[in-house]
């Protein structure tokens, strides 16, 4: 991890001096290790508090929508989901991608401190990363765990560590990254569709009744790039702030998620900064799941430009709720 | 403020059996915004029209709702009552209670009731309604046809025997296009050169009518009654405006070995030629690629022999930029490659030949001079085997999925001039279904069986092989269910013909849509199948799906009439409910052009004020009123709502909902 | 139960697209084809006109059932636009299926401007089916109930 | 004192819910969050909630009043109700602080009558810390995290639920309760008391136990509120609200119609000061730019409020919004950030 | 198993769509075996479609087939005969239990006019 950011801090400070980009986007270390902010490096010397460790999970590719408004150029690093998210920002025109310069980076997987709590590891204060092994500090001693036990979920089922289409100007790579079945990110939707009609609805009364509209999967969402959100248009018709009653966290999911649908990428990112933990992807991969059956395999962002299937027909596509019926 | 006047039409009985119209308009009187509200027997007559304009004048309504049969029925009529009385038309709005309410209901209580929910989401929807105006663009009275083949002739001889001006661009040397590579033409056997190429000539002759062949188009900007096209004249080397077209340049040409395309490459032909002797413009071209002069800088032959100065090696390529009003597709289609199909060894075999290549064969300007002779040795055939069906409704990825249509019929006349002209040779052809649908077809293709003793084989070639100078021919009687082998001279495929590959960018560039098989659409299958979806494009001939000559003409004629229809307005007045994007809200993704099927949308930069003295530079959608239909696709495909449909707004919809809804 | 049913008045919006479906609609009426008065029709220009945003808040508003009918596939007036319709109520009613609504509360059929008997038979159909779910449930906003 | 089992918790809430509405933190979908107590509800007394306590007082959303035309007659119907006591059951020393901070704005003139009516109904059970997290600094606000106020105080120590009330409305919560609770000896004293020791070593060390909240004062309002440090910390804020929904202290509210089947109901509900449309008024925003918003809300807690009440800080040290930044951007680094320099 | 099961389950097996067929008889037009069938390439698919299924099992045909693909191989529409044939001889020859031609047996079932092909196609068709 620290050769790899020793290379990102390298190759920025190359780009940098050779003129090539005027700034950079990446992480910025925090407090406690695992509270990293994404930010931009204007100088050499800020390179200092650059870090690129086991919590860098926020994906940088929205940022450049407003960078590239601005003169110059921006050097961003790009783990391989983000990568998908960038190209889908540029088939929607929102990157002007003369203005980017991109680093693929290698990815192991990032990690959750909301999993590393919910194991009643509290007061964390530092980590250390060690292979598949993290060592936690508390204010109550230290704790060893695995990796793989405290990812975050866009990690545990991650699509793919292949590097989208075109995206990445150059790439660091270090260690070979492993191959990821992209179909493994299904299995709780099929758990869920296999569910009884009432189960779900219970479950997802219950998940989305947490909802406290406080916007942040919109805000973070790579593919929520629009000016003004139609929750934030009092024209619309369905502008809502608050949940003021059940039904509208229902609403904002249901038109949030069909919204993105056919241009989420899955990167993952409206899970990991829900503050009440929702498993929100579950229902954008619901869309990724029933466009990859009924409508052939497909995947936004992996080549920019690319016709999302929302925008797209053929003839003999099924009619609506033709595969809900009984038996199917 | 809004001021609405409701009218609730009796509809005779019609409606006021079942519908209490006292009550509902007596209740509909207390909507918020209703000022006046009446009743009348009825409200399409003289004197409900009447009554109309007198209320909106007496009470200064600012809308009207109707509650009487449905929108599709009278909508327009009110309209123009509106329109009469000095308000806008589009400040009117129909509750249908007729059809969908007094019709279908027994219960007077329950259609009552039902009629004052309709009546009631019509205010709630008019309350939202603003004044609306077609708009009105000028029409530029000249028409633009892409390809000069039958189709783009007959297109451009009809507009401008109407007096509007035609532009044909043909990117071949001459017009004429496929139809003058045919020998004869079914059903009728008259020559196919001696009908063509008056039309041909007419063109010329036309004042109306510009020829730029040697051209292609290379970028059209606009939109309906206003497209500017630019076009690609081609350097030709040798000038128009001088070349007689004698000829004496080819003979004096040196380089010789060029294939001759207008003869299916079954023949050469100098480097400097006239495509066939009635082309038009009767005028030399030079091909760069087998000119001496301007491969090696060697030669110059054809320029001392040139008597009038013609030839100029220097010559390049010219760009004129015009406008139209409206722009036909005539590109034609080719025959298409049979790389697939190497069981019919056509690639190895000399004397396996295409039908078109027939044509030239047996064509007495064709390189034979009209004397049937294999290519291989130039001996007469004895027995000649056609393939249907080669490539045509082939779904195995290899060929075409659909049946090319004309080839049972051309098939026939082949087998039927053959053996007329060459009684002793033996004629097989193996066909898999024919379809003859047409006036006097079947006729004909009976005669080729009964009169003419041509041998229909049911069934299909699995394979041709070489034995000697012969070729064997395997393939399935299926009536018999036998195999059997015909040990033949030649061989013909009816080759599956395919669209001119150049439509696809000329597609793309005027933003018509185009089909898997790259025929363009039409605008709608049965009713609208000369017109592309894109307003003002118009399709003509092969580039819409196979057709035969007969039916090529009819479409060439009907899409010409569709041009002079327009060509004849002045000004358009475009349906003002259309779509407009709110520039504020638009992110420019691009989404909604994806889905418009008319091409309507294009993006634009614009500067925009962020407060505290900041601007940015925005791509904002901009919807061409023009050419807009009001489907309204796009207004679901824009994620941030930016996009709305004038008179059918997201709020008025919603409104609508709210009011059904309401209990 | 039995009482509530008898009670329950089921609410029946209908978004039909003016060239085909409504049209077919009116034919229904001209052929005096009766279907429940609590199917209440909304005409649009297309089926590709009707966002979902305008299903929910018609399911917020308290309808117990929604039902989109436009042009036969291939049949579309614009061309492509049931096309698109097509595709964005199938990931709609995909997603309700998936969030636990009944399924059977929203629906998509094709009528043609001459199919009045189906458009009948459709509504009737529909309403029956609505009538046997019951009220509207899971897809409530009580603030609009009150 | 009193005491009860913690396995016994449930009958605990059970014996109050017969009386009161009762509040607690209960755990629905793995999150605790405030909610009203439903026999046999996951009640967690040891995860912290992830919305704070303050929707007892001032809901997210709560209905104003309804306009209802009839014809064109409009009548205004009034929605206050009546309420009944209720109990707030395991609210945390910082959030109990909180309350305070909450009074100080909506109990001022003009007062608030929607938060006031609740406020006077709340009967408040608070919980002392057994375990703070590093994402607490409650200790530099003057809260004692083992040593909450309300009208009861509990402790959870080894398998007990300590109680021990307050005031006269805890006494009668604690009649309510009088079924379940058993009387505590002087073990249980000590055991709290050593509880207590043991904790209060903890909040000594906390990472960030001891700012330095000395730069902000009303009189460097305009050098603050001009620091150029503002730009890089807002720089990669999302402009979500999760911080201002998860914050104790935070009151800003929006006033919005919402059109039912009859009438127009007016409602009021949460706002955050990070949303785009903060302080949108008829003809132009005031706060154009996200650096502004974000500046306003640490401004606004640790400047402006400070200055109109005797120099207490809009922030109770809860530690939630450092845990749920999505970007990990929060109010301990700006005060380390922009309090850490000299603004003369 | 009555004749509709066992028709769409061979249906099924063979993993071709018989509906597709345009009749145009190309198959048998490249069959090479073709003069010693007694149920022709094209007969199979249409004997499928319409179920006449014993008809096909019991023909010589089965055991004719070189499974060389020509049939398959160019067929327009892209229907799979030999896929169906095999299908057949499948549901004959799965019902006759272990009797089939074992790998050491061929050595000495070759000669020099047996065909290759006829090689691969016996492994194919016997010992699965």
């Amino acid at each position: 991890m620290q050769e790899l950011e020793n290379l990102m801090i390298k190759k920025a400070v190359e780009l940098l001096d050779g003129g090539v980009v005027d700034r950079v986007i990446g992480w910025k270390k925090g407090e406690f290790y695992y509270d990293n902010t994404p930010a931009t490096f204007y100088k050499k010397e800020e390179l200092n508090d650059f870090v690129y460790n086991g919590f860098c999970g926020a994906n940088l590719s929205k940022y450049l929508v407003a960078e590239s408004k601005k003169g110059g150029k921006v050097l961003v690093f790009l783990k391989p989901c983000d990568t998908y998210s960038f190209n889908q920002l540029l088939t929607e025109k929102r990157i002007d991608r003369d203005k980017v310069y991109t680093v693929g980076i290698e990815c192991r997987g990032h990690l959750n401190i909301e999993s590393i709590r919910a194991r009643g590891i509290e007061g964390v204060v530092g980590l250390e990363e060690k292979g598949d092994e993290v060592t936690v500090k508390t204010l109550y001693g230290d704790a060893k765990l695995k990796r793989g036990e405290v990812m975050l979920e866009k990690c545990l089922s991650c699509k793919t560590k292949k590097f989208a289409h075109n995206a990445c100007d150059e790439t660091i790579v270090l260690h070979e990254m492993p191959e990821e079945d992209p179909n493994k990110r299904f299995s709780m939707v099929i758990e869920l569709e296999k569910m009884t009609p009432d189960e779900r609805f219970a479950f997802w009364k219950s998940q989305l009744s947490k909802c406290i509209r406080c916007n942040a999967c919109r805000n973070v969402c790579p593919a929520c790039t629009c000016f003004k959100c139609v929750f934030d248009n009092p024209d619309s018709g369905i502008a809502a702030k608050a949940n003021d009653d059940r039904f509208e966290e229902k609403l904002f999911h249901i038109i949030r998620s069909f919204h993105v649908a056919g241009r989420c990428t899955d990167c993952g990112e409206c899970s990991r900064v829900c503050p009440q933990n929702i498993p929100l992807h579950l229902l954008n991969r619901k869309y990724i799941k029933d466009i990859n059956e009924l409508y052939g395999e497909y995947q936004a962002g992996a080549e920019a430009g690319s016709r999302a299937p929302l925008v797209d027909f053929r003839e003999e596509d099924i009619n609506p709720g033709e595969n809900l019926k009984e038996g199917k | 403020m809004q001021r609405i006047g409701v009218f609730v039409c009796w509809c005779g009985n019609n409606i006021a059996a079942t519908v209490d119209v006292e009550r509902v308009s007596e209740i509909l009187s207390h909507e918020y915004g209703v000022v006046y509200s009446t009743n009348y027997q009825f409200m399409c007559s003289e004197n409900g029209q009447q009554l109309i304009k007198t209320a909106i004048k007496e009470h200064n309504l600012t809308g009207i709702v109707v509650c009487s049969c449905s929108p599709r029925m009278h909508e327009a009529t009110f309209r123009k009552t509106a329109e009469a009385a000095g308000l806008n038309p589009y400040m009117v709005e129909i509750a249908n209670i007729r059809e969908h309410c007094s019709w279908i209901h027994k219960d007077r209580e329950e259609a009552t009731a039902k009629a004052v929910i309709l009546g009631r989401t019509a205010i709630a929807k008019l309350l939202l309604n603003t004044p609306l105006t077609a708009g009105e663009v000028g029409v530029t009275k000249r028409a633009l046809v892409i390809g000069g083949g039958i189709a783009g002739i007959q297109t451009a001889l009809d507009i401008a025997e109407a007096g509007y001006e035609v532009d044909i661009v043909e990117q071949r040397a001459t017009i004429g296009g496929r139809m003058a590579q045919l020998d004869k033409t079914f059903p009728t056997l008259d020559c196919s050169a001696c009908i063509l190429t008056p039309k041909m000539v007419d063109c010329a002759q036309s004042e109306k009518i510009d020829i730029l062949a040697y051209s292609e188009v290379e970028e059209v900007k606009g939109f309906v009654g206003n497209f500017t096209v630019k076009i690609r004249r081609k350097a030709r080397y040798v000038d128009e405006t001088k070349c007689t077209g004698c000829g004496a340049c080819m003979n004096a040409c040196p380089s010789k070995k060029g294939l001759n395309e207008f003869n299916m490459n079954l023949n050469t032909r100098p480097a400097i030629y006239i495509p066939f002797a009635q082309a038009i413009p009767n005028v030399a071209v030079i091909d760069p690629e087998q000119c001496l002069k301007l491969k090696t800088g060697k030669c110059g032959l054809c320029q001392r022999k040139c008597e009038v100065g013609a030839i100029d090696y220097t010559m390049q390529d010219t760009f004129i930029e015009r406008n139209y009003g409206a722009i036909v597709v005539a590109t034609g289609f080719r025959i298409s490659d049979l790389k697939y199909f190497n069981e019919y060894g056509y690639a190895d075999n000399k004397d396996v030949i295409t039908s078109l290549e027939l044509e030239r064969l047996m064509n007495a300007a064709g390189p034979t001079g009209g004397t049937l002779l294999r290519p291989s040795d130039k001996k007469h055939p004895k027995v000649i085997t056609f393939i249907q069906c080669v490539g045509s409704r082939d779904i195995s990825g290899c060929g075409k999925p659909y049946c090319s249509k004309i080839c049972c019929m051309y098939t026939a006349k082949h087998a039927m001039l053959i053996r007329e002209k060459y009684p002793d040779t033996e004629v097989h052809v193996f066909y898999i279904d024919i379809r003859t649908p047409g006036k006097n077809y079947d006729e004909f293709y009976r005669r080729a069986v009964e009169q003419y003793g041509v041998d229909y084989i049911k069934g299909m070639v699995g394979k041709v092989y070489a034995n000697g100078d012969k070729l064997m021919v395997q393939g399935s009687d299926l009536l018999n269910n036998e195999q059997i082998t015909i040990e033949s001279d030649l061989v013909v495929l009816a080759a599956a013909i395919e669209p001119e590959p150049s439509v696809r960018r000329i597609a793309t560039m005027l933003s018509a849509s185009i089909d898997t098989n790259n025929f363009l659409t039409e605008a709608h299958a049965k009713l609208r199948p000369v017109e592309s979806p894109t307003a003002g494009v118009y399709l003509s001939g092969m580039c819409q799906g196979p057709k035969d000559i007969p039916e090529t003409v009819s479409q060439a004629s009907a899409c010409a009439a569709k041009v002079i229809g327009l060509l004849a307005k002045d000004k358009l007045k475009s349906n003002p409910c259309v779509s407009h994007s709110d520039e504020m809200m638009c992110n420019g993704c691009g989404t909604c052009a994806n889905v418009c099927p008319y091409g309507a949308i294009t993006y634009i930069d614009k500067e925009f004020r962020l407060g505290g003295g900041k601007t940015e530079t925005r791509r904002v959608a901009s919807v061409n009123e023009a050419v807009c239909q009001g489907c309204g696709a796009c207004t679901v495909a824009c994620p941030s709502g930016a996009m709305d449909l004038k008179g059918f707004a997201n709020k008025q919809i919603m409104a609508e909902v709210e009011s059904i809804c309401k209990r | 139960m039995q009482e509530i049913n008898e009670k329950y008045e089921p609410l029946i919006v209908a978004f039909c697209c003016n060239w085909c479906s409504y049209a077919g609609a009116d034919l229904a009426g001209s052929s005096r084809l009766s279907y429940p008065a609590n199917v209440k029709i909304i005409r649009v220009p297309c089926s590709c006109r009707v966002n979902p945003m305008f299903i929910l808040k018609a399911f917020q508003r308290g309808a117990d059932g929604v039902i989109l009918c436009g042009c036969h596939p291939g049949d579309c007036h614009y061309t492509t636009g049931n096309y698109y319709a097509r595709r964005r109520m199938t990931m709609l009613f995909d997603m309700l299926d998936y969030l636990g609504i009944e399924r059977e509360r929203t629906r998509v059929e094709w009528v043609s401007a001459a199919e009045g008997n189906r458009f009948a038979a459709v509504m009737n159909d529909f309403a029956a089916k609505i009538n046997e779910l019951g009220e509207n449930k899971r897809l409530e906003d009580l603030r609009c109930k009150n | 004192m009193f005491k009860v089992k913690l396995t016994q918790l449930n009958a605990l809430l059970d014996a109050l819910a017969a009386s009161y509405p009762v509040f607690a933190p209960i755990v629905e979908a793995g999150e605790a969050n405030y909610g009203e107590y439903k026999a046999g509800a996951e009640v967690n007394l040891f995860k912290q909630t992830v919305k704070s306590a303050k929707d007892a007082f001032f809901p997210q959303s709560q209905d104003l009043m309804k306009f209802r035309t009839e014809g064109k007659k409009i009548d205004i119907i009034d929605l206050r109700r009546d309420i009944a006591p209720f109990v707030i059951f395991g609210v945390r020393a910082c959030d109990v602080k909180s309350f305070e901070i909450l009074d100080r704005v909506f109990l001022s003139e003009p007062v608030d009558t929607f938060y006031k009516a609740r406020r006077e109904k709340g009967v408040i059970v608070s919980l002392a810390c057994a375990k703070p997290e590093e994402s607490c600094f409650c200790t530099n606000f003057g809260i004692d995290a083992t040593a909450p106020k309300g009208d009861v105080t509990t402790y959870t120590e080894g398998e007990y639920l300590y109680w021990i009330p307050n005031t006269d409305k805890g006494e009668q919560l604690t009649e309510a309760a009088a079924n379940v609770l058993e009387s505590a000896d002087k073990a249980d004293e000590k055991a709290v008391e050593e509880q207590k020791k043991r904790v209060g070593e903890v909040l000594r060390r906390l990472p960030n136990g001891d700012l330095d909240l000395s730069e902000f004062k009303p009189e460097k309002l305009n050098e603050l509120f001009n620091d150029p440090d503002w730009d890089e910390l807002s720089q990669s804020c999302l402009g979500c609200g999760s911080c201002t929904f998860v914050c104790p202290t935070c009151q800003c509210y929006d006033i919005r119609d919402f059109k039912t089947n009859d009438g127009v109901k007016r409602f009021r509900c949460w706002d955050s000061c990070m949303y785009t449309d903060f302080t949108k008024m008829a003809a132009v925003n005031s706060r154009n730019f996200q650096l502004q918003r974000f500046r306003q809300r640490f401004m606004h807690k640790l400047v402006y409020y400070p200055s109109n009440n005797d120099g207490i800080c809009m922030c109770v040290g809860c530690g939630r919004c450092v845990k749920k930044c999505p970007i990990s951007m929060n109010i301990v680094k700006v005060i380390k950030k922009v309090g850490g320099k000299k603004h003369d | 198993m009555d004749n509709t099961e066992l028709t769409n389950r061979l249906k099924e097996l063979s993993g071709t769509n018989v509906r597709q067929c345009m009749k145009c008889g190309k198959c048998s037009g490249r069959c090479p075996m073709f003069d010693k069938m007694d149920v022709k390439p094209h007969q199979f698919v249409s004997y499928l479609a319409d179920g006449k299924i014993e008809k096909l099992q019991n023909s010589k045909s089965l055991w004719y087939c070189l499974s060389c693909m020509e049939c398959v191989e160019r067929c327009p529409r892209g229907v799979a005969p030999a896929a169906v044939i095999e299908a057949i001889r499948e549901s004959v020859v799965r019902p006759q239990g272990g009797n089939r031609l074992q790998p050491e047996e061929v050595p000495a079932l070759l000669n020099d006019e047996v065909p290759q092909q006829l090689i691969v196609g016996a492994y194919r068709k016997y010992n699965h």
